[in-house]
């Protein structure tokens, strides 16, 4: 029988840190695991709150904070804003294709460093000036990232690890203002980027049906959700609705997060908005447009914050500033494919 | 048939998505160069979105790589993780880019313009998917405009692999063998890369576009095919199909 | 703002394979890479075909084979007859709770080697004299293994790369007859033990619904078979029914196995019996007890072998030969707590 | 009110399961004793099991850890590598082993007896996910009649890891901190582990049995508690509990 081990003696190998990138988060599975034995609530109790009590008692200034969904889609656009409004400062955020997201958070003066693998765009969309300038005059530091090394760095969290290895980065510049470490595989000798686990302190995610003790459903695509969950330290679910246990029990495969990962759990109808829900919502271009039209002029721009943001109480006040039901309406119909 | 650069760019790049094969694509250019090989020659090719839309039948151009477009009636919704560890298991054929920046080895710039990566003097979204792609995927291509600032000599900041620094470096750094720049698609011409060097060669120039036209607007050296030909202009099927059905509101070949 | 960067210098460290145990498969992803590229179907076509032919086309003697399911849930039975109808032998297998499926290929002197997490028992039914000898006698040569290593051999294998690091297996005489690797990660100092990627040349799994393409659905738990279908060089699905591609597009995150993962796919009704498949049809303990006991005389066995697998054309056959519908009637009625 | 060792050990060992902690449990007694603790005592107590089952409502003892009564209306049905990525960080509280061997460290043989590897003179099944939870929960128990050929100064092979050769061995292993045996339970007594030497220390003695006995079926020095106590027998309610709901067919307390 053939054995494939190629290296059967004890060697050195060398560990290059080629990445002057900071490590904004602390990559250790020990203090990890310990965080996770003494402050995740293992109690199967209700935890249904509020957007406002969750943001001023899970939230500190400095925090590093993930976002789930995919920048404007599924985005968590409630406790964004709740942050704008508590003023939070002094963030770091996972920036995998941080659209929206970002641009609120900047709008709010609320991050100051960033693992940027998509940054001050919005796709399709077109680039935030707010966002630019932001990174621009340093305002905001940057680590480089990719959307694949930081959905692995969650992932390496996920797992209980302190890293994983990856083929991505490598010969870059991109690698070079990362924080990843050159080694290579104990097996075959070949060349690896490893990237260091990401254990946010706060995890941020929308869903589309939760029951009050946490445990959640997604539809359509997971992006990177699934592990983002599993690697915060606290974890914050907004949920379309709130459904019955029982409903969640009728169909185990479907709960993508379980309770004992989650911290809070708040029921905000429409709570993507002006992201995309798959099957809820489609986006809302004209206003994200109006969004990165008002960044134009600072006056409009402080104008329309308080129109959108600042002027309003809760997520609900913020939905009647854009035309309510009715407007919410056509974007159902939208995303439905639905001819009117 | 008139069309303008944007539809010679895309009906060019959709020839080149053989039936059948893997492709991962984002929104705008690349998107409909693959929605338009779909419908033109390839039914089957295979079209994935980073963020987990795997094989869906796209009802219209989505806006986001995470929209739900991207897994309408598709084959599966997964995740990012799941695309990207199919790219870096080596099951995706093809991928397409764009940049701000390119040099002679397909080297792509999409984060920066200055030398001071704490203050630059312009800042773009970064590697997104970008550099993922061009390092897992087995053959990168462009689309882009073709001008000297963009295909530079140096280019600012490195974002996504091409072949680094000539021949051998892609492996040396450690990415998977074999893998690389394919096509680069611009206004003026198709571009490949020489087999030696790992340097841009031109292919194909577009109909009327002359061999200096070329030169004046890249800012290296470009290798030329022996077999230099012309490009085979959009064929009217192509265009209507394009205008009609793939971008009937013209989000994409609006721009050019 | 704190940098969790511990090591910011180029270090030398020392790998040591701790594992006298051989490795099986090539771990290389370069190589996977290349397989996956030449000879992985990217063609969406009809792939349905028989057990017999794919048995006799996709499998030889010496491959490296993966079972999915656990044991006696969710295996694909139909394969492994044929397996033994068709003599095949000097196969390896990973071991992951095999129970069952072990039992058969050992019954069928098939398999010469295995990564043993679990084998020669069939968990609270008791151990298997055949499988017992076949391992003290040196039948079948074993590589020590876990079921979290061996199921992150595979997850290795299905993110592309030639190893993953782990807290498993340490310090113990498991790790000292594994073929893993004591490393460290290059960010924290911890210590890890790698394990190299499981690329098996063969992977069989059973499943709930699949197209004639090759899309596969499966209901309840996945075990490791989400990793192990992205970790085969040639994949065999037999699947309860065939469904149509509409019915997959339908909801697609119900997809599990895409169909390019996909190299054949057989439609094998009650395809798990006398395993238990969930929402189907419950395990027939009656059938498993008489296994185990007729292993005990070896002339009992043969004839056993002869009635139930040598002496029957295909599975459809085996069934009669345990009382067909009836019995299988049975089966899903107790799978479903129906009382009678 | 009688009662057999098995029933003793199993409302034992369910008394350690405290509410709203989560366990890994397999098949047999400590699946009994999971489900009797949660009729009990601990309504909320949270059971998983390695092939992905979450928080099932058990209708009736599993055969496998992977058969579907693991995830029968349970709060999730997962995977083997989601389970045991949630031991590895941290999460599950309680792990269940059995095995052959054990020696004072509370190391486990379940893979084999005899010297050879290639030819054991009596093979078990191996670790299955043993090690592996002896590796990442936090707290590993132990139900297993005690004799002097199992609690054994040398095991043959130690298949899981108890605290290997004493303190801080765990750690320089790598394995991860404060994890390892907490308690094992047999027909004679309860034990503990020294939090100095990491040795087994037996905490209670079961009523009427001599602490002799148990000497006699130890084939290593114990060490014994400074408040050795009688350990409480069950009561009649988990007695009834025991035999009417968790177990009514006797597939478990009908083996002692």
């Amino acid at each position: 029988m053939e054995n494939f081990n190629k290296y059967t003696e004890e060697r050195t190998v060398t560990y290059k840190p080629t990445g002057t990138g900071k490590l904004y988060t602390d990559p250790d599975a020990e203090k990890a695991r310990e965080y996770f034995r003494d402050k995740k609530p293992r109690k199967m109790v209700e935890k249904a709150t509020t957007v406002e009590k969750v943001v001023k008692e899970m939230i500190s200034d400095g925090d590093y904070i993930g976002i789930g969904g995919f920048g404007a889609n599924r985005t968590p656009v409630a406790v964004l804003h709740e942050m704008l409004r508590q003023g939070k400062k002094n963030l770091g955020l996972a920036g995998h294709t941080a659209t929206h997201d970002f641009q609120i958070l900047v709008a709010g003066n609320c991050i100051n460093r960033c693992d940027a693998a998509y940054i001050v765009g919005l796709e399709a969309r077109g680039l935030s000036k707010i966002a630019r300038k932001a990174v621009e005059s340093g305002t905001v530091e940057l680590c480089e990232m990719t959307n694949a090394s930081l959905t692995w760095r969650y992932k390496a969290a996920a797992m209980g690890l302190s890293f994983l290895p990856v083929r991505c980065m490598l010969g870059t510049d991109t690698e070079k203002f990362s924080n990843a470490v050159e080694m290579e595989c104990p097996f075959t000798g070949a060349k690896y980027l490893a990237v260091p686990a990401l254990y946010p302190d706060v995890g941020i995610i929308h869903v589309h049906r939760a029951d009050v003790y946490g445990n959640c459903q997604i539809d359509g695509i997971m992006i990177a959700d699934q592990d983002l969950a599993r690697a915060a330290k606290r974890l914050i679910i907004t949920t379309e609705r709130f459904v019955p246990n029982e409903y969640i029990r009728r169909d185990p495969s479907k709960t993508i997060i379980p309770y004992y990962l989650v911290d809070a759990v708040i029921e905000v109808p429409f709570g993507g908005y002006p992201g995309n829900m798959a099957y809820e919502y489609f986006s809302d271009e004209e206003h994200l447009k109006a969004w990165l039209k008002a960044e134009k002029d600072p006056d409009e721009f402080k104008e329309f914050l308080q129109r959108h943001i600042y002027g309003v109480k809760n997520f609900n006040e913020y939905l009647d500033t854009i035309g309510g039901m009715s407007r919410l309406q056509e974007l159902r119909i939208q995303e439905n494919l639905i001819e009117k | 048939m008139e069309y303008n650069d944007m539809e010679l760019m895309i009906c060019l790049a959709s020839r080149y998505l053989e039936d059948n094969s893997i492709v991962v694509v984002g929104t705008g250019a690349p998107c409909a160069a693959a929605m338009l090989a779909q419908k033109m020659y390839s039914p089957r090719l295979m079209i994935m979105f980073e963020a987990g839309g795997i094989g869906p039948m796209l009802p219209s151009m989505p806006i986001s790589v995470g929209d739900s477009r991207t897994f309408y009636r598709a084959l599966a919704a997964s995740s990012m993780p799941e695309v990207m560890e199919t790219c870096q298991r080596g099951l995706v054929d093809y991928t397409f880019l764009g940049g701000a920046q390119i040099d002679q080895y397909g080297n792509i710039n999409s984060t920066m313009i200055g030398d001071d990566h704490e203050k630059p003097k312009v800042r773009f979204p970064g590697s997104g998917g970008a550099n993922d792609l061009a390092s897992l995927c087995w053959k990168t291509m462009m689309i882009t405009p073709q001008d000297p600032q963009r295909f530079t000599e140096k280019i600012d900041f490195i974002t996504s692999p091409g072949y680094l620094t000539g021949p051998g470096a892609r492996e040396k750094a450690g990415l998977p063998k074999d893998s690389g720049p394919y096509k680069v698609i611009t206004n003026l011409c198709v571009i490949g890369f020489d087999e030696e060097t790992k340097r841009m060669k031109v292919e194909s120039t577009h109909p009327s576009i002359e061999k200096q036209t070329i030169i004046d607007n890249t800012g290296f050296e470009l290798l030329w095919a022996d077999d230099l030909t012309i490009s085979e202009p959009p064929s009217p099927e192509e265009l209507k199909c394009l205008r009609e059905e793939v971008d009937p509101y013209k989000y994409i070949i609006g721009r050019a």
